[in-house]
């Protein structure tokens, strides 16, 4: 394992400066609405295609426009992907919040800002930083007319001038600027012009005073840099959903709007001008719901896409169909709550609320994806799950995971059957009757809670039954009978307990002699790498157990806590949702009482620092 | 269940039984009865394929009416106020279902009033049957929001609110089949559901429906004898099945013949009126005036039978439908996936 | 202690028949809406008279008319009050349920019944029955023309005939009748003549076989017999409560309904004829408790009623309340869930649903009253809560507390003042500000985490502030600021922990030498004692600590697992949810392992029998 | 807030500042901020209390404006949809506030519709404002409720649902005050602004706002261009505070003076019409007859200033409020207590 290099950048004199090479986190702060996202995106393009591993975040508010955004794009040679804690290079384009980016800068950091609309005065009071003064709106005076435009446009000329400082290739720069615009030939011309300009001026008037370089490495391989969301709704696509219903809501609303895209280009029926997918933007999150249930319940693949308020508009319904055996696929992409909180924000607040979703004795499948790969793979296999279990799924991503480019492997086209799960066809119905074995739509005949459900149409004499969210027989029947009941729920119980080793098992990484366990879960997995290596730095080995699902893989759980003498729980939440699952669970004498909280919620997405410090201090280092 | 031998049969092949469900549990002589039964009567008559019935509803003593028929068809009893949106998604699922959703008036007009509204917006294809008796019957008797301002509860509270119309209500939202009936009412009511069922839209049905365990006392203005005094009959209907001649010829301007779209027709004649069922405006008129005037006036009161339903709208209408949908329909070929993904490098 | 009676009375043969005084359950099987319950409150309120401890349940059906419906007295010398688990006297009227009913019967038990409408069969055939058969219809032949009302006068017989055999003082009876009746002199003596047929035929043709009789005892002091619900709302008008939203929905309508007609009668301003007090009967669930919730932000002490799948839909907006701080009661009357379920039986099942409401990290103040005593005070005290520590304050009751009759010692006219909490008034402000001290709307000043609240309409110009469910600041100002976030979550936490050690405490019942503990709350209470008498005659020695709140007396709960070797926690759900509760706070090593669960979950109210069972299962006893 | 020294003062001691609240972080040229602009203006002329204020809102971009208005009112931005309900229980609890809700088209006709109707139906004292612009701003301009069937967005969706018409809904549901405005035109709004706050009942006011980052293209139907085309004005409106003489002698035929609870007038000028905005039928009248006509409608369409209120009708209004009410007032006396208990031995 490589040595923490934050920790090398981070307690680095200014000078003498030594050089660092493909390892940097730089921050644009701008404000929202006023087109930098594009700019940025082609510098963080540039990065990964020159095969740097790097990952970027953009953190907005919630506003339309003319708010602070900070977008920051981290190039790591070490592959490390997560937020930064502290920032490498500050590009300052916000007038408002600039004096405090500057004084938020760690010792030596390196700023440029635009010298036409930010004041040079808080650099200066520093003293300690490395400056890059541009005038950009003279850069590009002559570039364009249009006001507006200009704006946009004045964020090209720090790309250009990252460009030349960093040493990206011009190339690349300009291939990226050509896919990205594709075939509106005036914006190309007019973002180079704009990005030479930036070149030019950094060229002729930037001395490099600072210690990094960018160098083509070849660590992305066949990699595609793309959101979550985005990727999940490929995940659902392949997956087969053909019935969407959903209410917009950030950080979600990007999953379904992919997902209408993709289904636009490749559901529709050449032959007949119909299509094969179902998309309402419903009213509100108890109409989605309603409708992916209505939908299940027909036997098509269903989902919605929400966030926490969503989920808790869901609540009922919900209930439904763990109760009443309805499958569907609940995509929550989480935000910081409680209640509105932040909408813009990342958090892994919804644990509790979707695993004991609903009022009663209830407990649903929870899929917790930690990166793109597990977008995909977890939003094709949810609908499996769904329809096997007969129950509403959730797929648990983050505004971290499902807004931030992330690198990927892409995934490898699917050719892996649906799993349905027990239809009852007509046939199988008659099989059964040959075999002498009565079907009851809610009667266990396998043995492992699952009953055999037909669908609606199915013109088989016996499979029509009545499908209801208040007590019932094995049969369907309306009861009342306290026997009845218990008999129900235990099954109930049976089958989702069944879930706990068929769900994605827990990732197990060990390192030798290590006695100390760190549990985590979801997007934190992207911080995980590089803070164990900062442990290792600090002499602490330590193994790390990686839930993917709940109700938990009890034995890996257990096993995990027996060979380690104190489990670090790292959680993106306040009151650790996670670790209540898991106490919920664990059986070993005194194994809760090694239990070690480490939990982050600020909104910002978790940083290595922040769990090796946690650690650390656990561990009597700090 | 019935367990008539030597039962006819209708077009279909399927016996009047198969059309029934379990006996009710309701109490006798609830207004709700009478309208599972002219359910059960007119899809025997209309021959529908039982297995192909879906039958939704919300919660209350209406909503556990699908229970009691088709009980060859599917139910979908779900939670209360929300019979609309797992409609649409069952619809949407399958859209060869043929669907019914039966809901009570507090299931409606309150807790359900958003996903109520939404629904008719979008005219998905399905009937839509209100039981309207103006009070939470399962809960005992409070008023709903359809009860009259001043009317009695049966514990002697006056009503201080104004009372939502449902039929002015879902023309106004641009519903296109819009209908009122008396559960006593059985012929009116029959050719009601038939026509409901051609329809080709959200077909809203506000049967009017007495409570006789909690609204049928004096005071009320949805009690059995209320009703009988009340209700003004807007037009006679007749429905004629694609394989049926029509009794008698029409004579213009006597009455409309409306085509529907599986073939059928309903031949409208207004009662002391000429009011052609087309007509919005004047439909919305008389639901005003015949409130002032303290009257429940039934019949068909507007359509527009050429409006696209949702399916079509959304063009969710391929033959394969939704639930059937393989790896093959749902998956982009290879190439188109790989090319795919190359947009993220 | 008294030996436990059920065992005796249970384990008896049916001869030689040894006199049993003052103990036995009876219950009547009839139809619903018949008009039974009537006759059976009669009966109820007689033996209440008479001074012996009793109790009775009504286990009624989702349905208004035409269904089975059981009504269980049960009458202990002892002063047991819980479902005895066998019955010792049934009456059976309901054809339906006739066979089945006497088949349940317990060897040797007495059945009475209507002899012109239930076949004699059943009873034939088991054959070591005591039996009374009664021709009820022809015993009120001649008193009433009217079909429906005979059907409700029949039931009068069996009073008549119990009140015979069972030696119940006639001039109780007529006296009962007299106050159901009030001034409709008619129906008293329409009722008494049936009472009377019912007497003369059990005179004259059955021979007492059994060994039940009731003798006037001086057990019951000055209680009075009441439903949980109607007690709470007494609770609720002495608490002060002045705005109510509610949606009618079984088993909390009694409650709303109860306390409607009390503010009829008490609220009603003679001077003006305005009311002080304001109920909506609302559209919905999220329609109350937004209404509760914008009631108790301008001043008002509000409350709504619900049940689970209200408790669901208001979620979101409990999550509102929690993090803007507003107060609220949310009276959840639980029912069987999970979704609409069995929602005419009982449960603790929504005790997770309640502490945990809403998505995000949120915790909630939870009441939970045992016994009819606490559902006044703890209705009484919830607007304390509430406005104390500005968030919403759930009272759970359950359908066997909040709808059964339960003998209670009259609360004592409450003279006590509202503690309406940090209301900052305009002279406090002033007062503040002549200190030195600045006020924010959510500044801790106090280092409790409560901040001072002003009330819309204080004119005070430094009063007004902006309340909003997204981030904020200590001056309710919009914040992004992950640091602001973070203290603000903090302080929410600090005042709720705060709130561990000012709920209502745990009650403690030790006996000298146990090692055995019990963890209880709610209406389980009933059963507790009988069962630990139970356990007592079986070897077994324990303690009892009783929980009536979360956020846990942390302490409290810690002290009771060191001192005993095994806690066995007993709940009315299947999933232990009070459990998970208790195993997120316990942090004594080893606490955990010494948990044994006792679920209960049927929709029956627990007996004491399943009680003592499960821990004499657990101690290796049974 | 603004700091102006020497500012005038109005009839109540209160400054334009003190109306005034915190800068709009709306995007630039947003037709909310004209909104709020109108709102600051005439509470400012009415003189109002501004501790007295109370203003609620729903979640979106229309609902964070409370922020910009009367920052010395007390503001509670509840969760989406749910404005209504909050508003209900501060009404409640102190009737003396002046409650003004703000609302999105989304806000209110998607998922608040169910509490915005049964809110109407209640005629709860309060000012509602709906921002309509015909997308959901604050999530980057999906089509609403209120967008019109065959609109365009700005990705280039064509809208298939019919539009739900908030006005001639509020008029179907019995609401007492129904008035379409324009964020461009301050006059009409600012009159009945106004007359909203003056009216007894909840004053419905659906004020089209154009959303220019993303509803102001070619092809929407609520661009701030196609709205001043189509915009159509019933009538000319003058607002008469009680201190106030009105400007001009009214002829008889020529306007409808409405006297209003506060002392205050509402003269209403038909344009090109004679108009009486008594008349509910006239009223549905003229919105399905412009809707047809592709026109936007806006004015006073409707009021009934008599009916009562939710306060009045519950008897809610004693003049201590319930925020106010103290132990004495809550709770019976001892032998009244004592008395009641009896009863349950
Ligand atoms: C979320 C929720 N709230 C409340 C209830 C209780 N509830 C059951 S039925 C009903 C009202 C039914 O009234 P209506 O729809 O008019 O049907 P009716 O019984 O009169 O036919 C209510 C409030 C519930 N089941 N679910
Ligand atoms: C329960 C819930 N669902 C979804 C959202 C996301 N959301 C925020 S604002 C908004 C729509 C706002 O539209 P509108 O009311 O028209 O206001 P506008 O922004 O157009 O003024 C939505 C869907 C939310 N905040 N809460
Ligand atoms: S209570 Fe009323 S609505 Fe319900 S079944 Fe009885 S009569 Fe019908
Ligand atoms: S997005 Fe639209 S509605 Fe929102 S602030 Fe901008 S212009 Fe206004
Ligand atoms: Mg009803
Ligand atoms: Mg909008």
């Amino acid at each position: 394992m490589n040595p923490p290099p934050e920790t090398l950048t981070a307690s680095q004199p200014s000078t003498p400066l030594q050089l660092t090479v493909n390892d940097l986190s730089i921050e644009a702060a701008t404000v929202n609405g006023t087109g930098s996202q594009s700019a940025n995106n082609i510098l963080a393009k540039s990065l990964f295609r020159m095969g740097i591993p790097m990952a970027a975040k953009n953190l907005f508010p919630s506003n339309i426009q003319g708010l602070p955004t900070w977008f920051t794009i981290r190039a790591s040679k070490h592959g490390y992907t997560a937020r930064k804690k502290e920032l490498d290079w500050l590009i300052g384009m916000n007038p408002t919040t600039w004096e405090k980016d500057v004084a938020n800068l760690r010792p030596g950091a390196v700023v440029m800002w635009n010298s036409n609309e930010l004041s040079d005065a808080p650099v200066k009071a520093r003293g300690d930083l490395i400056a890059y003064p541009i005038p950009m709106n003279d850069c590009i005076k002559g570039v364009a007319a249009d006001a507006k435009l200009k704006k946009m446009l004045v964020n090209m000329v720090y790309v250009g001038a990252v460009t030349h400082l960093l040493g990206i290739e011009e190339e690349v720069v300009l291939k990226v600027i050509a896919d990205q615009f594709k075939s509106k030939q005036k914006a190309v011309e007019i973002n180079v012009a704009c990005l030479r300009a930036g070149m030019e001026y950094a060229k002729a008037s930037l001395p490099k005073k600072d210690p990094y370089r960018v160098e083509r490495m070849d660590a992305n391989g066949n990699k595609i840099l793309i959101e979550g969301n985005t990727i999940a709704a490929l995940g659902c696509l392949m997956g087969g959903v053909t019935v969407m219903g959903w209410y917009p809501i950030t950080p979600s609303s990007s999953l379904a709007e992919a997902l209408i895209a993709l289904a636009k280009k490749h559901r529709v029926d050449a032959a007949n001008h119909t299509i094969r997918f179902a998309d309402v933007q419903c009213e509100d999150e108890l109409a989605s719901i309603g409708l992916v249930l209505g939908a299940g319940w027909a036997g098509a693949r269903s989902m919605t896409t929400t966030a926490g308020p969503g989920i808790s508009l869901m609540s009922e319904f919900v209930g439904l169909g763990y109760y009443a055996e309805l499958p569907g696929v609940i995509f929550d992409v989480q935000r910081v709550g409680p209640s509105t909180g932040l909408p813009t924000r990342t958090a892994q607040g919804d644990v509790l609320a979707a695993a004991f979703c609903s009022h009663g004795d209830t407990e649903h499948l929870v899929l917790h994806p930690c990166s793109p790969e597990e977008c995909y793979e977890f939003a094709r296999i949810s609908f499996d799950y769904a329809e096997r279990y007969q129950t509403p799924v959730f797929v648990l991503l983050d505004l971290d995971l499902g807004m931030n480019f992330w690198m990927c492997e892409p995934p490898s086209y699917t050719t892996e059957a649906f799993d349905r799960g027990k239809v009852l066809s007509p046939a199988k119905l008659d099989e059964l009757k040959a075999a002498g074995k009565k079907w009851g739509r809610y009667l266990d005949m396998d043995g492992d809670g699952i009953p055999w459900r037909p669908l609606p149409g199915n013109p088989h004499p016996d499979a029509a039954y009545f499908t209801r969210g208040s007590g019932h027989d094995e049969y369907a029947r309306y009861s009342e009978d306290p026997e009845v009941y218990r008999r129900n729920l235990d099954r109930l119980r049976k089958k989702i307990e069944g879930s706990r080793t068929t769900l994605p098992q827990p990732v197990l990484e060990t390192v030798p002699g290590a006695k100390v366990g760190i549990l985590a879960y979801g997007s934190t997995n992207n911080a995980m790498r590089e803070a164990r290596d900062q442990l290792a730095a600090a002499g602490v080995k330590s193994d790390y157990l990686r839930i993917r699902a709940t109700p938990l893989a009890t034995a890996a759980v257990e096993k995990f806590f027996k060979e380690h003498e104190r489990v670090y729980i790292v959680e993106q939440n306040r009151d650790g949702q996670m670790e209540l699952m898991i106490r919920q669970v664990l059986t070993t004498p005194g194994a809760v009482d090694k239990i070690r909280p480490v939990r982050h919620y600020t909104g910002f997405p978790i940083d290595a620092r922040t769990i090796s410090d946690g650690v650390l201090a656990g561990e009597g280092k700090r | 269940m019935s367990t008539v031998t030597n039962e006819k049969t209708n077009r279909g092949g399927f016996k009047l039984s198969d059309y029934q469900g379990l006996p009710s549990t309701l109490c006798k002589g609830c207004g709700h009865d009478n309208i599972t039964r002219n359910i059960v009567q007119a899809y025997y008559e209309l021959g529908l394929e039982p297995h192909n019935v879906v039958k939704t509803s919300g919660i209350g003593c209406s909503s556990k009416t699908p229970a009691y028929f088709v009980h060859r068809g599917y139910g979908l009893n779900s939670v209360h106020g929300r019979m609309p949106s797992v409609s649409v998604g069952a619809k949407l699922a399958n859209h060869h279902l043929q669907v019914i959703g039966v809901s009570g008036d507090g299931d409606t007009a309150s807790i359900g009033m958003g996903q109520f509204c939404h629904l008719v917006r979008r005219n998905v294809d399905m009937v839509y049957v209100v039981e309207n008796n103006g009070v939470y019957g399962l809960t005992k008797g409070q008023f709903s929001a359809t009860s009259e301002r001043g009317a009695k509860s049966k514990i002697g509270e006056v009503n201080e609110f104004t009372d939502i119309d449902l039929c002015a209500l879902t023309i106004t939202l641009g519903g296109t089949f819009v209908a009122r009936g008396f559960s006593n009412d059985a012929k009116q009511m029959l050719a009601l559901i038939k026509a409901s069922v051609a329809h080709r839209g959200t077909a809203m049905l506000d049967v009017i429906s007495p409570c006789v365990t909690f609204n049928n006392h004096e005071g009320s203005t949805k009690s059995i004898h209320y009703v009988m005094e009340h209700d003004i009959k807007l037009n006679e209907l007749g429905f004629v099945s694609p394989w049926e001649q029509p009794t008698a010829e029409i004579k213009p301007g006597e009455a409309v013949e409306i085509p529907l779209p599986d073939g059928s027709h309903l031949i409208v004649r207004g009662v002391n009126n000429n009011h052609d069922p087309h007509d919005k405006f004047a439909a919305l008129q008389l639901l005003e005036e015949s409130r002032k005037k303290g009257e429940i006036l039934t019949g068909l009161i507007y359509i527009a039978e050429k409006e696209r339903d949702l399916n079509t709208a959304m063009r969710v209408n391929n033959p394969k439908t939704m639930a059937q949908m393989d790896e093959a329909d749902c998956r982009p070929p290879k190439e188109a996936f790989e090319k795919y993904l190359n947009g993220f490098r």
